[in-house]
């Protein structure tokens, strides 16, 4: 059984219905964990004082604000070249929750920055790309709302979601370009030696455990409600065609 | 038990504040949302199952507008 | 059955030829699906060059969104139609002239568009040549459908599609009408009509569309088109 | 092609076409700057390419939505679908008789506009070209903008809402070419980015408007 076959509703339902009690289960647990963990058993840095406790929000939420838009892009492609309802549902369900992502992404980052910066807000250009991003997401979720016939609107954000993606990545560069920048360096690089001290590093990862999990529990949740919805109108439309 | 924050204790609790409520909106609103829905879904397949065709048209008032206009 | 065209004038002979040569018209298994929902479903049909089709129905019987996917401004959910899109001249509702443009203008527009310079003969074939430099917004309705027919006869396609075009004409423009679609079918051009009056065209033939409607039947191909309609809702709720 | 091209331009021009539209708005913008900001010359200067640019965009923003608009309602996007002309080349015409009309105006008029902000004598040539260079790349987009909303029922501040942020990259290099050609520094780098991003644009968005159309003709 390929994998596509997950793209068939009903099968779709029952598997994420018998998921999502675990999946609710292991997210609060990682995050409950990764939270204090992170909140009261790490030290202070010596530079930032106890302000580096928000990168156990920041840097999970800044990961999953992209990644994200991300699984929105691939399940947009998936749309457009296999035409599975299922995969536009969980675009068009997904697009909130990665919102939010950002939006804390944001308003971490603004207010760990705050005391360092001195000002509010700092137009740092990796804080400043998650403003357009959260704009993306705006848009992407106004075009969603604002066409009735969802096999077109499932056509058109997908459209919308691959020039986006490809804007996104300009803006991304255009503003490092625009303003060096004072972010810190990134704290989770993939070479390992400049990384944040362990102390810090565990409790993080547990975090980002966590943020992942919500993320894809959300999903499944509003994927579901999505598929349902669509079986309401599905119902309504048999009924008038056979009662006309 | 509670760490000392030192003088960034404000900006550090207003973040974790701001996060959490923001993962807590997300979170009801979602589950709200799909439980209204599936709601309404029960009552449609119950009207369909009982008579299949005439309830139908008549346990959700929606069709009845959508049949109005349709 | 007198025909009406008697009493209009004379109509244009051989003004401009078809550019490509008129084949019969085929649906073989055709199914069509406005918003994703299937409406018509295994229609079967045949017209040969020099023959029109009336198509009957109520409405949004799906008459208009099988015009549409004739013309090719939708796919079919199901089935062929032979010749292709290119083939076909759709005219719907709307006519698709600017009104603060001149006929000439909207007529040079088309024409140039489908790649003919010379509108004259067009111009002359409906007697637009008098209000050529008339605002299209300044017409009636009859001379709105001549300025449409025009411009159907400038896509030089074989295929005529047309989408109730008597809405709004007089009994003389009516009659007109009927002439200059019997002048093309005279000359080996086919037609596809949706319209309730009878045009007294010459070779007509009627295609009731109910009997095709795609009804609410589970199970069957076309309705499978709609994933999320099955039967069974158990595994929803 | 050009027969679409000409029809566009002689609509825009005849009496209610909205050619002179956007440079009005684009008059009108720059000329309420100073009472937001202040008399001040030397602010104004300092301020004058980012405003003259932003101005040109917001005007460019103003006058996509007839883009599409006025085919959907009368048919003419049906008939035009259904000739031989690819839809990918109308879409591509669109955004030229949008550039003919609203961007190269305003690519000329930014410099006259900037002696009203006290731009830097050396900044009138960088603001123009950096216009010229920008100004393609904000009708296309718009146009692909135009394609996604046309179906929507006053659909202009939603399409507002999806072409600004694809504004982003054109605005930031147009403007930093503007800026630090009237403060005599080195332009090569935005300069060529603006003009890569323009290219690519031009180039490609034609394809994903006509890809919006053909999904909202269905």
């Amino acid at each position: 059984m390929s994998l596509w076959e997950y793209a068939n509703p009903t099968r779709f339902m029952r598997v994420t219905g018998a998921a999502l009690p675990w999946l609710w289960a292991l997210t609060a647990l990682c995050l409950a964990v990764g939270l204090t963990w992170g909140f009261f058993f790490t030290p202070d840095d010596f530079r930032q004082g106890s302000t580096v406790k928000i990168i156990y929000l920041h840097v999970p939420s800044a990961l999953m604000g992209i990644n994200a838009w991300l699984m929105m892009l691939v399940t947009s492609l998936i749309w457009l070249i296999r035409r599975h309802h299922v995969s536009a549902l969980a675009a068009k369900a997904a697009a909130p929750v990665g919102a939010t992502f950002t939006l804390i992404a944001l308003a971490t980052g603004a207010l760990w920055g705050q005391p360092m910066w001195g000002t509010w807000w700092e137009w740092d250009p990796r804080l400043t790309s998650f403003l357009v991003l959260f704009l993306f997401y705006l848009g992407y979720m106004a075009l969603w709302a604002a066409i009735e016939d969802p096999d077109t609107a499932a056509d058109l954000t997908s459209v919308l979601c691959l020039v986006g993606s490809v804007f996104a990545i300009l803006s991304r560069y255009a503003l490092v370009f625009w303003n060096q920048g004072l972010h810190q360096g990134a704290s989770l690089s993939l070479d390992a030696e400049e990384n944040v001290h362990d102390v810090f590093w565990y409790p993080l990862l547990v975090c980002i455990a966590g943020f992942v999990l919500l993320f894809v529990a959300l999903v499944f949740l509003r994927t579901r409600t999505e598929i349902r919805a669509r079986r309401i109108k599905a119902l309504e439309t048999r009924a008038r065609m056979s009662a006309a | 038990m509670m760490p000392d924050l030192g003088k960034y204790a404000l900006w550090v609790l207003s973040a974790y504040g701001v996060s959490i409520a923001l993962l807590a909106t997300i979170t009801v609103l979602s589950i709200l949302q799909s439980r209204r829905t599936r709601r309404a879904l029960q009552a449609m397949e119950a009207g369909r199952k009982t008579g299949q065709g005439e309830s139908a048209r008549s346990a959700t008032p929606g069709t009845v507008k959508e049949a109005a206009n349709g | 059955m007198s025909s009406p065209a008697a009493a209009s004038p004379p109509l244009h002979s051989a003004t401009t030829s078809f550019d490509t040569t008129p084949e019969p018209l085929r649906l073989a298994g055709l199914a069509v699906a406005r918003g994703g929902v299937p409406v018509l479903a295994g229609l079967e049909a045949e017209v040969v060059p020099g023959e029109a089709l009336i198509l009957r129905g109520p409405n949004g019987s799906g008459k208009t969104t099988l015009l549409r996917t004739l013309a090719g401004l939708q796919p079919p959910a199901a089935g062929t139609i032979a010749p292709g899109a290119e083939a076909m001249a759709y005219a719907s509702h709307a006519d698709g002239n600017k009104a603060t443009l001149t006929v000439q203008e909207n007529l040079g527009f088309w024409a140039r568009l489908h790649g003919l310079a010379d509108i004259a003969p067009a111009l002359a074939a409906f007697d637009l040549a008098p209000l050529a430099d008339r605002p299209a917004a300044a017409l009636s309705a009859g001379q709105k459908r001549r300025l449409g027919l025009a411009r159907m006869v400038l896509t030089r396609r074989p295929v005529w599609l047309f989408d109730e075009p008597t809405v709004s004409l007089d009994r003389d423009a009516v009659a007109r009408f009927a002439a200059a679609v019997t002048e093309h079918l005279c000359r080996g051009g086919l037609a596809v009509i949706a319209t309730h009056i009878d045009l007294g065209l010459p070779h007509a033939r009627t295609l009731d569309v109910t009997p095709f409607r795609a009804t609410a039947a589970p199970g069957d191909a076309a309705h499978a088109a709609d994933a999320f309609a099955d039967d069974d809702g158990s595994a929803y709720l | 092609m050009i027969a679409l091209l000409a029809r566009d331009l002689r609509l825009a021009i005849r009496a209610g076409g909205g050619f002179g539209l956007a440079l009005a708005f684009f008059l009108i913008v720059v000329t309420l700057t100073p009472f937001a900001v202040g008399p001040n010359t030397a602010t104004l200067s300092l301020i004058a390419p980012g405003i003259l640019w932003l101005g040109a965009l917001l005007a460019c923003l103003l006058s996509l939505d007839r883009i599409f608009a006025l085919d959907w309602e009368d048919g003419a996007l049906d008939l035009i679908a259904t000739s031989p002309l690819p839809l990918e080349g109308a879409a591509a015409i669109k955004a030229a008789a949008h550039w003919l009309t609203t961007g190269l105006p305003l690519t000329l008029a930014a410099p006259v506009l900037g002696v009203l902000l006290n731009l830097p004598p050396p900044g009138f040539l960088w603001l123009a070209l950096s216009l010229a260079l920008g100004t393609p790349a904000l009708s296309v987009i718009g146009t692909f903008g135009a394609a996604l909303t046309v179906g929507v029922k006053r659909g202009g501040l939603l399409m507002s809402l999806i072409v600004l942020p694809l504004y982003v990259p054109t605005l930031i290099f147009g403007a930093e070419v503007a800026r630090r050609g009237a403060e005599a520094q080195a332009i090569a780098t935005p300069l060529a980015a603006l003009a890569a991003i323009s290219l690519a644009c031009v180039a490609l968005l034609p394809f994903a408007a006509a890809a919006a159309l053909r999904v909202n003709l269905r």
